[in-house]
């Protein structure tokens, strides 16, 4: 474990389209990365027996999540040429058809980002404790999320 | 020793709280804490949940250190 | 072949932030989405013997690219479970910092927007006529990049 | 047969120009055309180059079917 402080990884609500264009423009400035690869996880409107899906309310473990996030980037920085690397990651409600993951690595050659990203993306759905509720239809109705 | 005990997602909902603290007269490992949680709210027998102390998942031979953080944590749902 | 008319894929100059957000933006309607993959090339500031590399000129064989793109878009869709799939690629002058390439892959599930991702940029390195000549320092020296 | 050729790249840098046509007397395969090509332009036996005959990347064995659009591709640089 390195001493570098924990990035702040949570955000509140959805990720905005806006957000992502930002932090790809921020890296602009650095010329030596010559590819980026982003993953968006996004509330799909699943058909359940309660009813669709219209939303997920998620919540965390946040200090040891953080924790946790922590390690990923490390051992993600450990195991290919990285130059940056950036997860967020919502609490609270994210509606239907809006972006709750953000995972984004950047390198000078693709290869590296390939593997990266689905790596970090892995290692978050097995090993982050975040928790999801699916609200289901408008009756109130919940299910709780569980990663395959 | 006095513990912290956390709920989350739906072991919370299950036991109807997400925090409480147990006074206990003497040491025991992770798999001892999780057979009295087990007791104490046999709800949780029907349901998945890893136990983290310290911050950590722990095995149940893990002892459990003396004002640890507990945490019962159902299946993760990140992404 | 399907009877699908080939999507516009060249973009004059390089490919901004925004219009990467406009793209993802237009997504968030498309509630059996659940994971987006995309991948960002982005022109580095190499060092050459004859200077550094300031910016790429791209040339194309546009009626052949055109009909290459479409090929790999057939495939792609053939191959994984994709719910969609852009592919935009600049011609013309892209400076230093700024993006040549956007690859945008989306679909139910992760798994086969990280597999149709590597795919086709890699199709893409291989078999599309696209030509770069890199701009060299400012005493209008270049060098053909080629890909490996 | 009328041929339109197209140079691309480094290789239109090459021979000077990026478009001409050929009167061809008679059918020709892709390798024989690739021979001529040398021979009027030797600069093109150092350069690295691939030949689409309509579009598609032909093979030397290929015949080349009148008013056919050749192009002279140097190697890929997309991405």
């Amino acid at each position: 474990m390195s001493s570098k402080t924990p990035k702040k990884v949570f955000v509140e609500g959805p990720i905005s389209p806006a957000f992502i264009s930002d932090s790809i423009a921020k890296h602009q400035s650095k010329t030596n990365i010559g590819a980026h690869a982003i993953f968006l996880g996004q509330i799909r409107a699943d058909q359940k027996e309660e009813g669709v899906v219209t939303g997920i309310d998620y919540s965390a473990y946040p200090e040891m999540a953080e924790g946790v996030f922590h390690q990923i980037r490390e051992a993600a920085f450990e195991k290919f040429e990285l130059s940056c690397m950036h997860i967020y990651h919502s609490l609270g409600l994210v509606p239907v058809g809006e972006i709750s993951l953000f995972v984004f690595v950047s390198s000078p050659h693709r290869r590296p980002t390939f593997e990266a990203l689905e790596y970090i993306v892995e290692e978050i759905k097995a090993k982050v404790p975040i928790f999801g509720k699916e609200l289901l239809g408008d009756s109130g109705a919940f299910a709780w999320k569980e990663n395959s | 020793m006095t513990l912290s005990i956390l709920y989350f997602g739906m072991i919370a909902e299950g036991v109807g709280q997400s925090f409480e603290t147990w006074q206990m007269p003497e040491p025991l490992t992770a798999g001892q804490l999780k057979a009295q949680l087990l007791e104490k709210y046999p709800v949780l027998r029907d349901r998945k949940f890893q136990l983290a102390v310290n911050h950590q998942l722990a095995d149940e031979a893990l002892p459990i250190p003396p004002q640890a953080e507990i945490a019962l944590l159902p299946p993760f749902a990140g992404g």
